[in-house]
């Protein structure tokens, strides 16, 4: 990612390394999609081995907290891709302040992710610290929960890390649109973090149903 | 007898014949590929050797009719290997019903076998000529394999679930079995013997060095009590759990309205997670033996579930999905 | 117009010229200059120096696990170590020589010079994914060196994640690292292919190295990914306790099998496609006429990596996977063989009526037919369900891996570096010696891995630090084998080693051929052309190139043109 | 640069701000929507209707953001062939290892 809107020397025109940062992050998308996917396999034959307790286990996280992080995600996404049209319309104030929105609810997200987690670590709900799911469970039950609560925490926590990446880019971001640098002609890295962005939202929507519904009737 | 430098390994098992047959098929067919590609390029290599520095070769840019043909030609050989492999493969993965089941299982690094009457031997299998023969496999901690080369068959040994693996012996003798699968240190060691013996004395090696402990179903029957299954499976079907009498390789119907055949699998699985998969008209009441029991008790109490096959079955109470019903 | 730009020059005037007074291998100086590059000929050099080193660990390795098995009680080592050094062996030279070494080191120098663009579209992504490569190989040799590891290079659970004693934990992050390396490579050279190509260059008139790479990169981004969170799960498993494939806690191992296979079995196309790619580049030149079929070589080089990823569950017949799944990926694995069979039967035709000369790369393209095919030939045979049950897991499946891996994918990268080694240090390597270095290649290599075969189906397991003393004989034939092949890796490093600095100057084109890649000086300037080429004629084609120099029918063959250079 | 010149400037199709108000309340309604299935057994209709109504409303949610949000709809070709790939090779992941374990009981 290029810090000014100059023609780096590998390219002929501003159209094409325009266009080749925008396919490269398309394509970075696609592996990342790929990364994800190994773990939705290994929780699809999880969920279908064992359904009884992972819907057991799954009305044991907190679902109020959950659907409330959905409705901040999407609302960070709603930000993101406003300040993606601030850039594209020349509205140099208003991209700041949608990246700064987005800032604090990717922020949001991850500090309520953080309140989960610890009510998680209350319950002795975390694998490989003193798991327990529940007293008097027997030992079979006992692993199957520990087998959902290990791809729930690595698949929340990978996303969460995702997030924090994001973060930091949208830090960098907010630093560079202070300083006036974005505008119609080039407004490439608000463009590619918010492809990014929106990518981890995406994440997340399959996540929710799948990690926090199952059995909730 | 074979030679000093043999070619292809004894052919034991009513598999051999028909896996060497397949081989030389497709070695056939093989070698006549790379025969003749070989032949081409070396022959084009001296033919059109260059001449001079400056020379360049005729510009051919391509034939559609070739292409086509070395499309077709190749797949559709392809396909009858493919035909040919897959007969007998879903030969080697569907055991006939009148097998001789012996138990087997690996763990870091031996091989435990147990014939049906209860005689255990390690590193060593004995089975008679001219009778199918089922294993079923076990394993106590890592992924294992079950080979055989004299008799074509190997299967991998998967802690967590049974596989089986299945043969006819064809010829007296001894046979060296392996370990196919890497397992750790000493996976080379860990190997042993088919003994291959004629039915009567196979007969009488049984019943020499049988001993009654050892029975796996009278071991079984101590565990059902031991184990309190004895108070909710009671065998006249008026228990809390299913009557077991005759449910060994009958259908069972299962709440969900849907049947599973009662073999070795699906009664270890209902032994450690007898929740999976509930019978119709009872409730979810049993506790998992998961880590509980051993390899060995599973195929105890399996060995005793069996041994009530010849016992009769009641009306009500037993699981067993009524006859017709698929 | 119809004239390309007067680059280069006969083969005849080769002891006439001078190397180019800048390039881009004097254009800066200094230890920085070549650890900060983003010139994508350096970082090649940077990956060249980085997989020999790691190919040299490998074959140390494998030096030692062929002098073990002389005897079949296998006095050497002891059965921990020995089962370190297959493991290690593997690990070495599948994540760290195999993968990377095409692509890396060939792909990363050539792609731009023959699409005609500057460099990569991501220079800087280009030399991150070096130093990813560096910090991942730290790791693994880290476990090399404490411990040791002794999984088999397949890792496969409960043994990886729960019952080995080794260093598994640093060898599972380093190649989970490694995996960045390999998709950010990919990701550049797709980007690269489809923004960055000269004017005139479109997609069929690329040269077939390029589509060969570009259907890698697929394979790149699309299947490491899953190998890296297959691991990572694999060692959170370990460090943790988890149960993800641990049966004992209720998870699966054949599922990591099958994520471990979704990659792992595309990535055998990883490291045969770019050697494909080379040799498709070698014959028509070593011909002088175009490649029989372009659009089939081209086209199955995509087909080859879109259905090398339907065929993955062939390795696990025997796991017990259901026998419907079984069929269903036998007959998947049969197809896959087709386009490999097009592209070896078109490279035969190519040679008819061509011009062919007994240069180095040559042999080394001739070689690599008649290994690929025993190669790719055996693997009908373990794909047919019938056969794998007694295959499975011995030595035939050694050998006939070790015919894909060393005779096609090791053969095609050495024969590729004496193509590109004029392009690459403007100098030409002493040609008896690396003559002789191809036939003993050959030669070693087929004694090494033949008796294998046949091993194999008398039922010799693969991975046993001992055997029946049956075996014996075929084993003392693969080891002799194996010092021959060993005295064929040595010799290449050296001569071509000190042709960099008193080889023959090449001058821009020594073979001729007819790439754009040769149509700018040797070694090239780091920007790789001094204007932007424009490309006017199709590919592999010399009938209307005058600017080479030949006899070409009907046309006097123009004084080549110098001192643009 | 050669073929793909075509395509440049819809990289930089604007969407208007209205778009992206319409396309959040639409994820918004989606969301209640999901919740609320879950509270229903759905399963007593039909077995695993539970789970296909939330994948099904997650997926038309994620490609809204993928439409709309990420400006899949207005994308050169290219890309469009990247986001289909990408699901494309998911699925293969996901679906044939699958068959292998839903067809495993076999006679």
């Amino acid at each position: 990612m290029h810090r000014t809107g100059e023609l780096y020397g590998q390219f002929e025109t501003l159209d094409q390394q325009r266009e080749t940062a925008s396919l490269g992050m398309w394509v970075f998308l696609v592996t990342e999609v790929l990364f994800f996917g190994g773990m939705f396999m290994t929780y699809t034959l999880n969920r279908s081995t064992y359904p009884e307790v992972f819907g057991e286990a799954s009305r044991s996280i907190n679902l109020t907290l959950g659907a409330v992080n959905t409705v901040v995600l999407i609302g960070s996404s709603l930000t993101m891709a406003m300040s993606v049209w601030a850039a594209q319309v020349g509205k140099k104030q208003l991209v700041t302040i949608f990246l700064i929105l987005t800032l604090i609810l990717g922020t949001v997200f991850l500090g309520i992710k953080g309140v989960e987690y610890h009510e998680k670590f209350v319950e002795h709900h975390v694998p490989g610290l003193n798991f327990n799911f529940e007293p008097g469970a027997d030992t079979a039950t006992n692993a199957h929960a520990q087998l959902f609560f290990s791809l729930y925490f690595a698949m929340t926590g990978l996303h969460a890390l995702h997030m924090i990446i994001g973060a930091g880019l949208l830090i960098w971001l907010i630093k560079e649109s202070f300083k006036g640098r974005f505008n119609p002609e080039y407004s490439t890295p608000v463009d590619l973090v918010g492809l990014y962005w929106h990518f981890v939202d995406i994440v997340w929507i399959f996540l929710f149903p799948l990690l926090y519904l199952i059995d909730r009737h | 007898m074979q030679s000093q430098l043999p070619l292809y390994p004894e052919q034991a098992s009513n598999f051999a014949p028909s896996v060497d047959a397949l081989m030389v098929y497709i070695t056939a067919i093989c070698l006549f590929f790379a025969v003749a590609i070989t032949a081409a390029v070396i022959f084009f290599f001296f033919k059109y050797k260059r001449k001079t520095p400056g020379e360049v070769g005729v510009p051919i840019h391509g034939d559609m009719r070739l292409e086509t043909i070395w499309l077709v030609v190749p797949l559709l050989l392809s396909l009858t290997m493919f035909a040919g492999g897959a007969v007998i493969y879903v030969d080697f993965r569907r055991p006939p019903l009148d097998t001789l089941d012996i138990y087997v299982i690996g763990k870091q690094w031996m091989w435990k076998s147990q014939q049906p009457t209860g005689l255990r031997e390690i590193n060593e299998l004995h089975v008679p000529v001219g009778r199918n023969v089922k294993l079923i496999l076990a394993s106590e901690d890592v992924i294992h394999n079950f080979s055989i080369p004299d008799f074509r068959v190997k299967m991998d040994v998967v802690p967590g679930h049974y596989n089986t693996m299945w043969f006819r012996p064809t010829k007296p003798g001894r046979y060296h079995f392996f370990c196919s699968q890497y397992c750790g240190t000493n996976h080379a060691l860990m190997g042993g013997w088919v003994t291959v013996m004629e039915p009567s004395d196979y007969e009488s090696w049984l019943s020499g060095s049988s001993a009654a402990d050892a029975n796996p179903v009278v071991a079984g029957e101590k565990l059902f009590t031991e184990k309190a299954c004895a108070t909710c499976h009671l065998p006249d079907g008026k228990g809390r759990a299913p009557s077991l009498n005759g449910v060994y390789q009958a259908k069972v119907l299962l709440m969900d309205g849907s049947t599973v055949t009662a073999d070795d699998a699906y009664l270890r699985e209902s032994i450690l997670a007898p929740n999976a998969k509930i019978v119709a008209g009872f409730q979810p009441l049993m506790p998992t033996f998961q880590g509980q029991l051993t390899e060995e008790e599973i195929l105890a109490l399996t060995a005793y579930i069996k041994s009530l096959q010849s016992q009769p079955v009641p009306a009500t109470g037993a699981g067993i999905a009524p006859a017709g019903k698929k | 117009m119809s004239t390309p730009n007067n680059l280069a020059g006969p083969p005849s005037n080769a002891g006439g010229y001078q190397l180019p007074r800048e390039n881009y291998l004097n254009a800066t100086y200094g230890i920085r200059s070549w650890l900060l590059t983003t010139d994508h000929k350096r970082i090649a050099l940077l990956y060249l120096v980085s997989v020999t080193f790691f190919f040299f660990i490998g074959g140390t390795f494998a030096s030692l696990i062929r002098i073990h098995l002389l005897t079949p009680g296998g006095y050497l080592v002891t059965p921990e170590t020995y089962n370190k050094l297959f493991t290690m062996h593997g690990v070495a030279m599948v994540f760290f020589f195999l993968i990377p070494s095409i692509p890396a080191v060939l792909g990363n120098f050539l792609i731009p010079l023959m699409i005609g663009a500057k460099d990569l579209a991501f220079p800087k992504i280009n030399l991150l994914s070096w130093y990813i490569y560096l910090i991942g190989g730290s790791f693994v040799l880290y476990s090399f060196a404490t411990g040791g590891l002794d999984t088999g290079w397949t890792f496969y659970t409960p043994l990886s994640s729960v019952y080995s004693n080794s260093a598994v934990t640093p060898a599972v992050i380093g190649i989970f690292i490694n995996g960045f390396s390999s998709i950010l490579t990919g990701l550049n050279f797709i980007v690269t292919i489809h923004t960055m190509r000269a004017p005139g260059m479109t997609w069929f008139r690329l040269p077939l190295f390029v589509w060969a790479h570009y259907a890698t990169s697929v394979i790149f981004i699309l299947g490491t990914p899953v190998i890296a969170i297959t691991l990572l799960l694999a060692g959170l498993e370990r460090m943790f306790h988890l149960g993800f494939f641990n049966p004992q806690l209720g998870g699966d191992p054949i599922l990591f099998q099958h994520l471990f296979w979704f990659y792992s079995h595309p990535a055998v196309y990883i490291m045969i496609l770019p050697a494909m790619g080379v040799i498709s580049e070698i014959i028509p030149t070593f011909a002088r006429k175009p490649i029989f079929g372009y659009s089939f070589v081209a086209g199955s080089s995509i087909a080859i990596a879109v259905i090398g990823f339907f065929v993955w569950a062939h390795h696990m017949f025997l796991t017990g996977e259901s026998a419907y799944a079984a069929l269903t990926f036998s007959f998947l694995s049969y197809l896959v063989a087709i386009p490999s069979a097009v592209k070896t039967f078109n490279w035969t035709s190519t040679l008819y009526k061509g011009s062919i000369s007994w240069e180095t790369p040559m042999l080394y393209g001739l070689g690599f037919i008649g290994l690929f095919l025993i190669g790719g030939l055996t693997g009908l045979f373990l794909a047919c369900l019938g056969l794998d049950i007694h295959l499975h897991d011995t030595y035939f499946v050694i050998a006939h891996f070790h015919y894909i891996m060393v005779g096609g994918a090791v053969m095609g990268y050495v024969g590729g570096l004496h193509f590109w080694w004029p392009k690459i240090t403007g100098r030409l390597y002493p040609e008896g010696l690396a003559k002789t270095a191809a036939v003993t290649l050959f030669i070693g290599f087929n004694l090494t891995f033949f008796p294998q075969f046949i091993l194999g189906y008398l039922g010799m397991p693969r991975r046993y630090h001992s055997y029946p003393p049956e075996f014996q004989v075929f084993n003392v034939m693969s080891t002799a084998g194996a010092s021959i092949l060993a005295l064929g890796y040595l010799l290449p490093m050296i001569y071509l080693t000190w042709s960099m600095r008193y080889g023959k100057i090449a001058g821009p084109n020594p073979w001729p051929a007819t790439g754009l890649e040769w149509k700018t000086a040797s070694p090239p300037l780091t920007e790789n052309f001094d204007v932007t080429p424009e490309v006017n004629w199709e590919p592999y084609d010399f009938d209307n190139r005058h600017d080479l120099g030949l006899d070409v029918k009907g046309h006097p063959s123009l004084a080549p043109a110098h001192g643009d250079d | 640069m050669s073929d793909n010149s075509a395509d440049t400037h819809s990289e930089h199709h604007i969407v208007s701000p209205k778009v992206y108000l319409t396309i959040f309340a639409a994820l918004m309604v989606c969301t209640f929507l999901t919740v609320e299935a879950a509270k229903i057994d759905l399963n007593a209709y039909f077995n695993g209707l539970n789970i296909i109504v939330a994948l099904v409303i997650a997926t038309f949610k994620a490609s809204l953001v993928v439409l709309f949000f990420m400006h899949g709809k207005y994308s050169p070709k290219r890309t469009k062939l990247v986001i289909v790939c990408s699901v494309f090779w998911l699925a293969i992941m996901l679906f044939m290892t699958m068959s292998d374990y839903v067809t495993r009981p076999w006679k």
